[in-house]
């Protein structure tokens, strides 16, 4: 891992704060909710590449019944907009938590923990970039394509999806970034096929390429740029239970800068990290569809060795 | 109602409330500690709480070596908790002597440091050296980990297995600091686990662990967690808390167990909840999984508990551990 | 994702799914029945549902004599449970088949009836009793109540208690209707209790009874219920009886316990939740705590594990019983 | 007891419905909330005296997390309204789920069972009748005196409460019953005490009254009316968990008219009870502060005897 290793102790990065949100928007986005929610100076104080964790189904008055909160890439901050401070949220209803996000009405009150996880590396100045997203992974890039265009670099951006209706951010996207592709499974917009269909066309060696999506698009993009000397920043969606590093339930094996690989937090060591240190070998393969633990993993059962 | 008039709320201030505690001989500000495997080493915490006006800080489990633990999934979210098998995550003593001691000592955090070892000869070696490091104020044997892959290996469960490991534990640690057992729910009989460690030589008990559970992944049709069974923690079994910690507390009182300080776990969110377990006899509590929904829980719980009991008209602490015990007392006296 | 191609679900259609179990030979039309304690015996659901419908009414607890039950309260909610301490209230067995069966049988109800007995003698008389009577499909025998004064007659904790239990039972009853032993999450390892049961004659098992709890009233300083510790079930516990059924199930394809019948319950409020049970090995399912929140779940969640089940790709229900574990198997197969 | 004894089976009354009401009004009303609630005909011919259980504390679309419904009375049915069929309610914000109740906003769904419980018992014909309420337990009276008024009976209204903001229902009492009296404990309306201080000079032998309110409140009403040669009806609020008679938490111990105490089921026997067979010995007696078992209810455990 190209990063430094304790990401839960960061100096010069906004740091989380629990926050009393009011929902002031909640527009449906096709497939999605676009929630714009009140925060406060601190909270809206995040970096692109962050996240909110939200608490679910329940009055923000009571405690809440569901215990573990719900992460959400934060689609864009506003430290000073018409409505306040604002952070923007980008939910697909997938299970109850998310549902139950996605059905906020203007007024509501919504209880949340943010910014958490570590902001998008930066690139070396005038690096060219191209930012990936698959569904809502897009929801971040808007906000992350304007800053880096900013900063002098080039952007281009792919929007993919299984269809049209899942695409998230496409017109926002044209204005922000240089170039934007889309892609569909079914070609209901933009090229038919996957994100990796348009990509290598876009890669030249030195490019930094940042994705957010699904696992099997991250590895994806992860091999289409090594093939092609571009490097690879994936932001994963690991399941969090406390979203800022003391329990250890979010981890994935990265390959550490030591050469050693470690289970490592997701939530404080991303979510973003570098596609080359993913031990992609392991994910997916554990025995329960998640990560295995390679067995050249810091503190790995040794085969047949003593107690465990 | 009788019970109640010898406490009139009105008359007590709550801030003049005393909070502090001590955990045999361990002295606390406050009854609020974290717990093991929540708070990692305190320093993320750190970020967000002052972790020197907690209680304690309770360390994630340490071994001897670094421990990858296990595959992923790890958590099942279930109805008011939730189960992991983490698997004892960890970097080992010597990262743990060379790193996060040294911050939570910089930190100025009160420190319960946990151990685990897969054999008693490794939980002494644990203890053993950390009963020299400064900074270590006591140490808890977790003997009560569900998340091992040889179900034997939870001492806890066994009276001449988890005596076993408090002997060599309290041995090698030779009184330097105190020396809690952490008891698993899941017995027949916890009062027989608890006396087995205290003639062990258990300075306290901590209790309790998480209790084992699973959750099937019903689309994949196999259960959710790698690791096949986890640890069900959280609000749910909160009553299960109260009922050990009541049971053990009673079996002191009735002369049955020797007296020894409980420190009460399970599902606490709220300073009432705190509240119950002190009350069923806890002389201190540890918030675990409710510091992931908010990590300011812990400090919450501490603010909160003092209200709670303040309000109840207790001058201190100390007075409220175990109260329920005399109320209930009082209630069958034949005098009534 | 390979195991469950073998089941592509478009294949099966939802309305030829068969949903036909049986427990220890007696047939039911579904897998879905009433817990014992949460159903009286049917008379007052019946005003609400088609009791004839379900998979069977598990009656409350029948003992020899009239039984005031405790004192109130007789419950505190709990999160995502509830505990009671009911305390076993009935009219006795006359009253009970003077009335209660009767009823049962005109409502055309398949009929397993709970006995518990205060020593091995009484539970004989009773099952004795009610296996001569028509309408009686199943006895279970309840040897895990925790509302009983005396913890030491929680005979599920114990199985050479919970042995002579069943073996009185099993003489008296004679092979007439099968019998099943309902077994306490509160014991050190389930599986031998399991196996004592069985051996005992036991032709299935009906698994989990509540486990002990106790929520302490704040404001009054004691337990809130007038039973000091009671019965926690409801959604908090269904992590812990999925873990029972699967542990005992284990057992019995690794060749450790005889194979028989396993009839899930606890926490079961939805058709999701009773799948949970199904495929980690429980052949039926009863739904308690959940009837109170609705008393359409367990109709309600016969329908939608029918729905589940045949989305998964299963045409019988009797072929989802332990699924995976099978699929567990497949998974650790050397040339997987 | 002198009611038939299996209440849970009573033919000729409404029996309880699930259903989905919508809330069409949530007024405050003193310290009360009252609500109005649209639902469809079955639930609407609720007669006095019954009740609704409600589930709380979670979107009506989701399972609830507080597993238990909470008990509340109607304040009135009406089968064919503006609104069509409704339900009204009072509710006092007591806990987490009263008071979850009185946050719901119109256009909310609300998941009840009702109506549950016996309707109060109709008194012989021309029986002059009190009713007494004690805070919400004036909630169903108003409904519960113009029926009464209706068929004939001469109806006083006793409403008392800790203080004028507990008082309910008084004007509309005014409106439907003959007479309204009110006591407050501070005198902040009507006579300065308890309603048993003015229910003396309103009793006649064979008059029946209607108590709904604490149980020390009833306990006095029963007394005074047996001094008074009148019959008292008891509204009692146990804590239920099931609500239809299957759970046997809700229980009393009442002497039934065979002269044997049993543990009476509250929910399908009740809520109204005849004050003269609840055995007011036991009843607060018991050691949490509910109920004892009489040593003379029906298997009650013997003193010293055998395994219980
Ligand atoms: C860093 C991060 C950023 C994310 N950004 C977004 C976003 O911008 N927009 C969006 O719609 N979703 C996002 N997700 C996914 C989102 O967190 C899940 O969809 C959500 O947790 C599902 O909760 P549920 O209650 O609806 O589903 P359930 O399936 O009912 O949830 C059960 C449990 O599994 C966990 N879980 C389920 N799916 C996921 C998942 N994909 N990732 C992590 N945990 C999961 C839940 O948190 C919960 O604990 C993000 C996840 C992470 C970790
Ligand atoms: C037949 C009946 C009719 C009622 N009518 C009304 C009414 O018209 N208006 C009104 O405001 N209230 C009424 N109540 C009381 C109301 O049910 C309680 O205030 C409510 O259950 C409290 O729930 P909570 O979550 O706010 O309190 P909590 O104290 O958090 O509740 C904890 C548990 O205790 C139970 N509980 C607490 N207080 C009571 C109580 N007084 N009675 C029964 N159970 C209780 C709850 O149901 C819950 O299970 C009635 C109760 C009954 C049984
Ligand atoms: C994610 C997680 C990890 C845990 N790790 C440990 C551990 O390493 N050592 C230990 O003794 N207990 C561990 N526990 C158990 C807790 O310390 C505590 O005993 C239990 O969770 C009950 O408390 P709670 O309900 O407040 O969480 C862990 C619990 C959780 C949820
Ligand atoms: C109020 C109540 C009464 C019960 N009474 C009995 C009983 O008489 N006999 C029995 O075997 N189990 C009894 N039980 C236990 C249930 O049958 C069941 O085993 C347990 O509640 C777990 O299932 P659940 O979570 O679906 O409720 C009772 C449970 C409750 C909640
Ligand atoms: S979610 Fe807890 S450590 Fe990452
Ligand atoms: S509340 Fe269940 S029987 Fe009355």
């Amino acid at each position: 891992m190209s990063t430094p290793s304790l990401g839960a102790l960061d100096d010069g990065r906004p740091g989380p704060v629990a926050v009393r949100a009011v929902v002031v928007a909640n527009r449906p986005a096709g497939a999605y909710h676009h929630l714009v929610l009140a925060v406060d100076d601190r909270t809206a104080a995040a970096r692109p590449g962050q996240f909110a964790a939200v608490a679910v189904g329940a009055d923000p008055d009571q405690p809440t019944p569901t215990l573990l909160r719900r992460a959400f890439s934060l689609h864009r901050a506003t430290p000073a907009g018409p409505d306040g401070p604002t952070l923007e949220l980008v939910v697909a209803p997938r299970g109850t938590g998310s549902t139950w996000v996605t059905r906020r009405r203007p007024g509501d009150r919504l209880d949340l923990v943010a910014p958490l996880g570590r902001p998008f590396p930066a690139p070396p100045p005038s690096t060219p970039v191209v930012l990936v997203g698959g569904g809502y992974g897009s929801a971040p890039l808007g906000w992350w394509a304007r800053e880096l265009r900013a900063a002098g670099h080039a952007v281009t951006v792919v929007a993919g999806a299984a269809d049209a209706s899942r695409l998230f951010g496409v017109d926002d996207a044209r204005a922000l970034a240089d170039r934007v592709l889309v892609t569909t499974d079914d070609g209901s917009a933009g090229t038919r096929g996957r994100v990796t269909a348009v990509l290598p066309e876009l890669l030249t060696p030195g490019t930094w390429v940042y994705a957010c999506g699904p696992m099997a698009m991250l590895r994806a993009v992860t091999e289409v740029s090594a093939a092609h000397g571009a490097r690879a920043w994936c932001a994963v969606e690991e399941s969090m239970a406390c979203g800022v590093g003391v329990c250890m339930t979010c981890v994935l094996p990265v390959r550490w800068d030591d050469g050693v690989t470690r289970m490592t937090r997701t939530c404080v060591e991303g979510p973003t990290l570098d596609g080359a240190a993913l031990r992609w070998d392991a994910i997916g393969a554990g025995p329960g569809g998640g990560s295995a633990v390679p067995a050249d993993c810091l503190g790995a059962p040794r085969p047949g060795g003593g107690p465990r | 109602m009788s019970t109640l008039s010898t406490f009139g709320s009105a008359t007590f201030d709550p801030a003049a409330f005393d909070p502090g505690t001590s955990v045999a001989g361990l002295a606390l500000a406050n009854p609020v500690l974290t717990a093991s495997g929540c708070a990692a080493a305190g320093r993320e915490l750190g970020r967000l709480i002052d972790v020197a006006a907690l209680g304690a800080v309770v360390t994630k489990t340490i071994m001897r070596d670094a421990r990858s633990g296990r595959p992923t999934p790890r958590m099942a979210e279930t109805p008011s908790g939730m189960l992991n098998s983490i698997g004892l995550q960890g970097p080992g003593i010597d990262a743990f002597l060379a790193t996060d001691l040294p911050w939570l000592r910089r930190a100025g955090a009160t420190t319960i440091v946990s151990v685990a070892g897969g054999d008693p000869e490794e939980f002494a070696e644990l203890a053993g050296r950390l009963a020299g490091e400064p900074g270590v104020g006591a140490i808890e044997v977790n003997i009560s980990c569900p998340n091992v892959a040889n179900r034997g290996l939870v001492f806890a469960c066994d009276p001449s297995s988890a005596s076993a490991v408090v002997s060599a534990v309290t041995e090698a640690v030779g009184g330097r600091v105190p020396v809690l057992a952490k008891l698993s729910p899941d017995v027949t009989d916890i009062v027989a686990i608890a006396g087995a460690v205290l003639d062990a030589g258990a300075d306290g008990l901590s209790m309790i662990n998480t209790t084992l559970g699973m959750v099937i992944d019903v689309t994949r049709m196999r259960p959710l967690l790698a690791g096949l069974t986890g640890g069900l923690s959280g609000p749910a079994i909160r009553p299960i808390a109260v009922r050990c910690v009541w049971q053990v507390h009673a079996a002191m009182r009735a002369g049955i167990l020797r007296p020894a300080p409980i420190v009460g776990i399970g599902g606490v969110a709220t300073g009432r909840d705190a509240a119950e377990l002190v009350l069923a006899g806890a002389c201190a509590v540890q918030v675990g999984t409710a510091t992931f929904h908010d990590p300011g829980t812990p400090a919450r719980v501490a603010t909160d508990l003092a209200a709670v009991l303040a309000g109840l008209g207790f001058a201190r602490f100390a007075d409220a551990v175990g109260h329920a015990h005399t109320v209930l007392a009082r209630e069958t006296e034949p005098n009534r």
